[in-house]
């Protein structure tokens, strides 16, 4: 039986525990990521100078390598690149000539509005229709719904977003078809609706894709649920319908789903790279192609750690919200029992 | 008032379809022909192999069986045949279940909203004095109100289970498996708790395998072999060596206390 | 899916219906593979006379920019999906397997390895471990399928060391080991037996991973050989036709893609559910 | 020829406790010797230690002065049966396969007590046969390694009071037959009281943990 | 972005879509003439606004001016500067500027801010090189002195190019918050959205005809989309795209430079590497009549009407329509007949009748190398073999990336893009003194002759004479003569601009579709 009292110290421990793994696992990411840039066989050089190749002579080059301190060694690099980051300084990011931390922070917050909407949406709706399924097993709804989830499973992200981005943007004009504020306008009077307008689509590109995890384990919760004693013995108390679902079944299957909602940060950011390439919305995702293709190491390297720690995140509240809706996991580490 | 038994069971034969791997599909007979009557202030117990299919009869009765199963056979209640979609009706009021395990409380409601609910389905007005009344009965304080099923010890969760099942004053209370692995007198203070009930003019139908242990508090004891009701017994006919039926003793014969041997008509 | 319905409603054996599904399956994949084969040179044919052209009885998907016949087109460009997903799918199922493998006869500190670089790789949005590799090899067919594969082995892993430690642990095992049978047998004799069967629904379940994602780093340009199209660079040169109106560019690809996607999933699925009817989730 | 547990302590971590505390006893050839306790004890902890499939922190099991060990190719000469008898049972193999685990030959299975396994069952799987049929093929199994003792762990507690009785007819023959000795593990006391020639209570048997 | 605005953002998210419909109205609705343009031209400079590390060498700086400018026919013209003089030895360019320039700051624009901006570009590793520069120095208040490590005549490029950035106003945030002397004042810039500028009111030249001008950094797609809503005035768009007219957008079509042409490598295949390890040679195209037929051979105008959809131009050389051009230079293509003669007559005869010719056991067959990415050379490719199957040459086009096109170029032919204002590229494609340097003369073509002209034209003091060594250099190794090349086509850069907008007369453009065309932004109006 367990206490408030006997929980606190183990709380204590595995919140020490766990941030000993993500420092662990920090710079096991920031080591393999730098050794795996560092031997890309791509010149960044070359990459930065791109068309300009005309003009630019070797001096020149030299200067360039000089100035992103291509010349050092590798190790030099990264144990100066390292020693930087642990005083909180990721370095310079090359395609955007100004601070990775502060590109970071920039971009990141334009693709949080993104994909805050769009997991509220995938998680809201993939719950709702998860257990609608489930409730209704076997039957049309379910039929529809189950076969709506897996042809969005097997659907290519980018391709949702063309699609959306064909008929709303081009087609039916219902949509802009760019960018995260209007044409011309300056900052200050970009209002609301602006904003909400441009984020839309994205939004529900990203949310359509991540719906179909959540509506699938939601479907499968609540199918657990329905097939559990509990709710048998509820059953023969004459508890049926609406009321079974809201009082037995809705929070057994909300803590699963919280759990993979909050776990899937990472998919869903992988997801916003593809949105925003497809809908030219400037965030962090963007802002990963741009640092990949053009050969931006540091920035790569942010965003590597930056989105370690967002998984991580993710993972951690995941856990906590799990345990507070489900008693018997407290303390337990899920991730390891899963 | 009829004379007919508060329930009668007569030839209920359940199958349904099962898939083992390589999706070989085979029907399953779950119950092949269960004849079985109990009445106000009787406890009769059900006794037969585990994995006989004795608890589908407990779900069978109060009308949730899985959709896949299909079902024949009649039930009556107060004389009165009753399809499953009537006796689903029932279940919480006239019929209740009485499990054991803590694995049919909700895991994640506290104890006391799992009772007031059983109290607001049993359509009792005022429903959280009438559950905190029926805890506080059973021994439980206001300290286990606001605990999970996990954190109450076996006697607890089981006096919650029965406080819940309790709740609508039902007229027949079927008890699916409540023993196994109790020690011996868990098993004995669960069975006496049975007999209250059915001893408060109720029909108390205990399905179990341990036959010695439902001879001590049953009225009558019905036999189920494969899924088929093969004899009835009172139990003074089991220590008078009354037994007709040639299973029933073998049955008695096997266990380790009656000679521990095969009759050889077994 | 039978089961659940009420089974008034007359319908075909599940495991006929599963059978048939499979074989109709596996006949769609092994047709792209042929087909794709034979279109490689049509889709490079250019007909500068036709460009742009909407599908027609001529060209069923329609023409590109240099009167390329799209279906071509994308026939070979899901041939080249094809081949890469199933490569890197069995390389990162290989790694799965032997990982698991070790974790499980290795001893508790292989295992303790194996379950880090599990989470270590799991820690990281799929998206960014896959741009960094493709990054770091430098682009071009062989990194995508390298990236590919190195990012989907975590999954599978976890599910076959959790396999393989179930039937070690399992009392048959023990009772092996009380036989006088090694570790080594009892990994050969008891645990292959039960990770084959998850080890190949595991292998083609990751085909339709490894085939999006595939074409995700593609449409990012971070992907195979522009000049031998996969899918996702058809949809990438799509999107700049989208304007104007050459929507068969993107939709009919897109579509094939998913239908692909799809028939390989079902595959995995309908295997799985062969092996293990339970955890189906129709 | 004695299975001897001296002073035998263990617990499954250094932070847990210890679940057999001091624990010792013999068992002779030809006797059978059950070992009574509830729930939950640490009887079947015991059952296999003494088998030797786990090894006693403090103390020392021993038969004929040795640790009950399989050999390379040669089987414990202590073998276990326990309650669950599908779970030691591959599922993925025919029963004749499982038997031959022992390293018997094909005739020697054909030739085995149809009692323990008829020549029906040999080509079934695991799912096909009855929980007491599944439990005699185990005994099947553990008398094909030609055990000096028996360790039985709740044998019969799922079976039918009819499978029971069967089964534990089987055992007696072996132990007949053979003299080999068991140690039979229950919470059934009245069963006990008919099988064992001496009943042991597992917490007379534990000392107080230190 | 204020926190709480997001929160409330979400909670509305319901009524996204609706709002959306409204906002897509085009602007072309409101009366009036706009005081402001927009421009989807693509361009965006992701590390900022500064010249000293390559903003503005495409094009005009829009905020900064610089000493000289281009005018559409491409003569150097004045802008900041009043004058400018080289010393007869070629070593100092001495430069006068006016007096009457401030920076948008209110500080004068003086030689000092002129020394420090050649200064700091000669040492920034951005992609502007000036690495010639050995010092510049301000004499006085308006004059400053240029003085280079070597004589070098296309010099006068950097004066065109370089925006002149103010010394006190010149830090580490100078990128995102450019102060110049240009036309236009830095507003706002949403990275990777747009770009907002303001006309500058207090600049000393002709002041732009528009208030505002944005520009948006959408892709191509995106681009025409929004200029078919009417919410861009200017989109620049790939031949591909540009399918026909739109209502109230006029296709404006630009020449430009910005040309295609194949390399061939010069060497014959002995065996020989690099230093890094580079194949060198190729026994095919080292054979100057095989270079020389596929000169004749080809169809170039096809090759316009069919890959670039009619939007470019034939290519007789690396700098048609540039000042220095030698249009002599130029030969008759579309000739397989004449290709075939003299392939004959060089003994390349197809022997066995595979189609394929072949000399002394050599067949007449080549890789075409083009980066993979580009859907232009890929069609260019594709055709160009088309084109020279008749002719017996067997070409097999392979789309590789730049890392593989570097280590085979000196041994494949290699389809390769260039065009500049700048001469020097010129130099650098064909003098030996370059061969094998960075891609440039990546087929290690040497001729002497050539090397002498080019060198005369670098060291020339006076343009005339540059532009002649220029010509004379052309001649010989122009498709006539060696052969060295076979340019293929320019492409047309090509907009849809609104009917109402007057851009003026466009200068040549040089590669780089997009941004070059705000060259002479200062000067659009509006006609309706």
């Amino acid at each position: 039986m367990l206490t408030a009292g006997s929980a606190a110290r183990p709380v204590v421990a595995a919140v020490v525990a766990r941030t000993a793994r993500l420092v662990l696992l920090l710079t096991a990411v920031a080591v393999a990521s730098f050794v795996l840039m560092v031997n890309s066989p791509v010149d960044p050089v070359a990459a930065y100078v791109g068309a300009d190749v005309a003009s630019l002579g070797p001096a020149q080059r030299a200067l360039i390598a000089q100035r992103w301190g291509l010349d050092d060694p590798a190790h030099e690099r990264f144990l100066s690149w390292f020693g930087n980051l642990l005083g909180g300084d990721f370095g310079f990011s090359l395609t955007f000539n100004r601070p990775v931390l502060e590109v970071i922070g920039d971009k990141f917050l334009a693709s949080l509005a993104l994909m805050a909407l769009a997991w509220l949406l995938s998680g809201v709706l993939g719950f709702g229709l998860g257990l609608v399924a489930g409730v209704r097993r076997g039957w049309f709804a379910d039929r529809a719904i189950t076969w709506l989830s897996y042809a969005l499973a097997s659907a290519p992200t980018f391709w949702v977003g063309l699609l959306l981005l064909y008929v709303f943007a081009v087609s039916l004009n219902w949509a802009p078809v760019c960018c995260a504020v209007p044409i011309g306008v300056p900052a200050d009077e970009v209002g609301l609706g602006d904003r909400l307008a441009h984020l839309a689509l994205p939004a529900i590109t990203l949310s359509v894709v991540g719906i179909a995890p959540v509506v699938l384990h939601t479907r499968q919760a609540v199918v657990d649920a329905l097939a559990s004693d509990h709710v048998a013995f509820a059953r023969a108390q004459g508890e049926r319908g609406v009321g079974l679902v809201l009082h037995r079944v809705v929070r057994n299957a909300a803590a699963p789903a919280l759990l993979l909602q909050f776990g899937s940060l990472g998919e869903l950011f992988g997801g916003s790279v593809l949105a925003e390439q497809v809908f030219s919305y400037p965030g962090l995702g963007a802002a990963t192609t741009t640092a990949a293709l053009g050969q931006d190491v540091p920035l790569l390297l942010g965003i590597a750690l930056f989105t370690t720690v967002l998984v991580f995140a993710g993972n951690l509240v995941g856990d906590r919200v799990h345990a507070l809706l489900d008693p018997r996991s407290r303390l337990v580490d899920l991730r390891g029992t899963r | 008032m009829s004379t007919a038994p508060l329930l009668e069971i007569r030839s209920l034969a359940v199958s349904f379809t099962q898939y083992d791997r390589g999706l070989r599909r085979r029907t399953v007979t779950a119950l092949a022909g269960m004849d079985l009557t109990a009445d106000r202030g009787e406890l009769v117990a059900l006794v037969g192999a585990s994995g006989a299919g004795k608890s589908l009869l407990a779900h069978a009765v109060l009308g949730m069986l899985p959709p896949n199963a299909v079902e024949s056979g009649t039930v009556r209640f107060d004389g009165v045949v009753l399809d499953p979609a009537a006796r689903r009706d029932r279940a919480g009021r006239d019929l209740a279940l009485l499990p054991q395990s803590v694995t049919f409380l909700d895991p994640v409601t506290p104890v006391f909203r799992q009772v007031r609910r059983a109290a607001v389905l049993a359509g009792r007005s005022a429903p959280d004095a009438v559950a905190g009344a029926a805890l506080e009965h059973r021994g439980l304080g206001p300290e286990v109100h606001r605990r999970y099923p996990h954190q109450l010890s076996g006697g607890q969760v089981r006096r919650v289970l029965t406080a819940m099942a309790l709740m609508g004053d039902p007229a027949l209370v079927v008890a699916d498996e409540p023993t196994p692995g109790l020690p011996a007198e868990a098993v004995r203070a669960a069975l006496a708790d049975l007999r209250r009930i059915a001893d408060r003019h109720r029909a108390v139908v205990l399905i179990t395998h341990d036959l010695a242990a439902a001879l001590e508090v049953a009225d009558r004891v019905v036999i189920c072999r494969h899924g088929r009701t093969v004899d009835e017994a009172r139990p003074a006919d089991f220590h008078t060596d009354e037994l007709t039926h040639p299973y029933t003793r073998a049955l008695w014969h096997a266990l380790p206390g009656n000679g521990f041997r095969l009759t050889e008509d077994a | 899916m039978t089961a659940l319905v009420p089974p008034a409603v007359g319908r075909i054996d599940r495991r006929t219906r599963t059978l048939v599904l499979l074989g109709v399956s596996a006949a769609v994949v092994l047709g792209v593979l042929v087909a794709g084969s034979w279109a490689q040179d049509a889709a490079q044919t250019t007909s500068l006379g036709e460009r742009n052209s909407a599908p027609s009885a001529g060209h069923w998907f329609g023409t590109d920019w240099l009167g390329r016949d799209v279906l071509a087109r994308v026939l070979s460009g899901l041939r080249m999906s094809l081949v890469v997903g199933t490569t890197a799918a069995a390389i990162s199922a290989v790694v799965a397997l032997v990982l698991a493998c070790a974790a499980t006869v290795g001893g508790p500190k292989v295992d303790a390895v194996v379950g880090w670089l599990v989470d270590l790789f799991m820690a990281l949005p799929h998206l960014v471990l896959l741009l960094m590799l493709a990054f770091a090899l430098g682009g071009g067919t062989d990194a995508v399928i390298v990236a590919v594969a190195v990012t989907h082995w975590p999954h599978l892993t976890r599910v076959l060391r959790g396999q393989a430690k179930q039937v070690v642990n399992s009392d048959y095992a023990t009772v092996a080991v009380q036989l006088g049978r090694s570790r080594w047998w009892v990994a050969r004799e008891h645990v292959a037996g039960h990770l084959a069967g998850h080890f190949l629904v595991g292998l083609i379940l990751l085909f339709p991973h490894a085939i999006l994602h595939e074409a995700a780093l593609s449409f990012l340009g971070l992907g195979v050989d522009p000049a031998e199209p996969s899918t996702g660079i058809l949809l990438a040169e799509s999107m700049r036709f989208l304007s104007a109106g050459a929507w068969w560019l993107a939709v009919l690809p897109g579509l094939c893609l998913l239908l692909l996607v799809k028939v390989v999933d079902g595959i995995g699925e309908n295997l799985r559910s062969l092996l293990n009817p339970r955890s189906h989730h129709l | 020829m004695t299975l001897r547990a001296d002073d035998v302590w263990f617990r499954y971590s250094r932070k847990s406790p210890w679940v057999v505390a001091g624990v010792s006893l013999s068992v002779e050839p030809g006797e059978v010797v059950g070992l009574h306790g509830p729930s939950g004890a640490g009887k079947s902890t015991l059952g296999r230690v003494l088998s030797g499939s786990l090894h006693p922190h403090r103390g020392e099991v021993s038969v004929d002065g040795r640790p009950p060990r399989p050999g390379r190719g040669t089987a414990n000469p202590v073998q276990l049966v326990a309650q669950h008898a599908h779970l030691a049972l591959d599922p993925l193999w025919k029963v004749r396969r499982s038997l031959a685990e022992t390293g018997a030959a094909d005739s020697a299975l054909d030739a085995l007590d149809p009692a323990l396994a008829p020549p029906a069952l040999l080509d079934r799987f695991p799912h096909e046969i009855s929980g007491g049929e599944a439990q005699r093929v185990n005994l099947g199994r553990a008398l094909l390694a030609n055990p000096r003792f028996l360790v039985a762990d709740e044998v019969t507690a799922s079976l039918d009071p009819i499978s029971q009785v069967e089964l534990w007819g089987l055992i007696s023959a072996a132990v007949d037959a053979r003299g080999i000795g068991v140690l039979t593990i229950s919470h059934d006391r009245p069963l006990l009281d008919v099988v064992a020639h001496r009943v042991l209570d597992f917490r007379e048997l534990v000392r107080t943990p230190a | 972005m204020p926190g709480s605005a997001w929160w409330r953002a979400v909670a509305v998210a319901a009524v996204g879509v609706a709002v959306a419909s409204c906002s897509g109205e085009g602007r072309r609705a409101s009366a009036g003439t706009p005081t402001e343009l927009r421009l989807a031209i693509g361009g965006e400079s992701e590390e900022g606004y500064d010249p000293t590390l390559g903003w503005g060498r495409y094009g005009s700086p829009l905020f900064q001016s610089t000493l000289l400018t281009r005018d559409a026919d491409l003569q150097v013209v004045n802008d900041l500067a009043t004058r400018h003089e080289v010393s007869p030895d070629g070593l100092v360019w001495t430069v006068d500027i006016r007096t009457d320039a401030k920076f948008t700051d209110g500080e004068p624009v003086t030689a000092r801010d002129v020394a420090y901006t050649f200064t700091a570009a000669a040492k920034s590793g951005g992609s502007t090189d000036v690495t010639v520069l050995r010092e510049a120095v301000a004499v006085d208040d308006d004059t400053v002195e240029l003085r280079l490590t070597k004589p070098q005549s296309t010099f006068v490029n950097r004066l065109v190019s370089l925006g002149i950035v103010p010394e006190h106003a010149h830090g580490p945030d100078y990128a995102r918050k450019p102060v110049g002397s240009g036309p236009f004042v830095f507003e706002q810039w949403d990275e990777g959205q747009q770009l907002i500028v303001r006309r500058n009111d207090a600049y000393y030249g002709a002041k732009p005809a528009f208030e505002r001008v944005v520009f948006v950094f959408t892709g191509e797609d995106a681009s025409l989309a929004a200029a078919r809503s009417g919410q861009v005035d200017v989109a620049a768009l790939p031949p591909s795209l540009a399918t026909g007219e739109l209502p109230g957008l006029r296709l404006t079509r630009v020449e430009s430079v910005d040309n295609r042409g194949i390399a061939f490598p010069f060497e014959p295949d002995e065996g020989r590497r690099t230093a890094e390890g580079r194949p060198i040679g190729n026994d095919v195209t080292s054979d100057r009549a095989v270079r020389r037929a596929v000169n004749v051979a080809l169809d170039r105008q096809a090759l316009v009407d069919g890959v670039l959809n009619g939007y470019g131009r034939p290519a007789t050389g690396p700098v048609d329509g540039l000042p220095w051009n030698e249009p002599a230079a130029a030969i008759t293509d579309k000739d397989p007949e004449g290709a075939k003669r003299a392939l004959e007559a060089a003994g390349w005869v197809d022997a066995d009748g595979d189609g394929v010719r072949e000399r002394g056991g050599t067949e007449a067959e080549f890789p075409l190398l083009y980066p993979a990415g580009d859907s232009v050379r890929q069609g260019l490719a594709l055709a160009v073999a088309d084109m020279l199957k008749p002719i017996g040459i067997a070409v097999t086009p392979k789309g590789e990336s730049w890392d593989v096109i570097r280590t085979r170029m000196h041994a494949d032919p290699v389809l390769f893009g260039w065009g500049s204002h700048d001469a020097t590229e010129m130099f650098n494609l064909y003098s030996s003194a370059q061969a094998g340097v960075e891609l440039w003369n990546p087929a290690l073509y040497r001729n002497a002759v050539v090397d002498g002209e080019l060198d005369a034209a670098m060291a020339a003091v006076d343009p005339g004479r540059a532009g002649e060594h220029w010509k004379a250099a052309q001649r010989q190794f122009g498709p006539g003569a060696d052969a060295a090349w076979a340019w293929l086509v320019n492409l047309d850069h090509v907009y849809y601009a609104d009917a109402c907008l007057d851009l003026g007369r466009l200068q040549v453009e040089p590669h780089g579709h997009g941004w070059p065309i705000t060259q002479g932004i200062a000067g659009w109006k509006w006609t309706c």
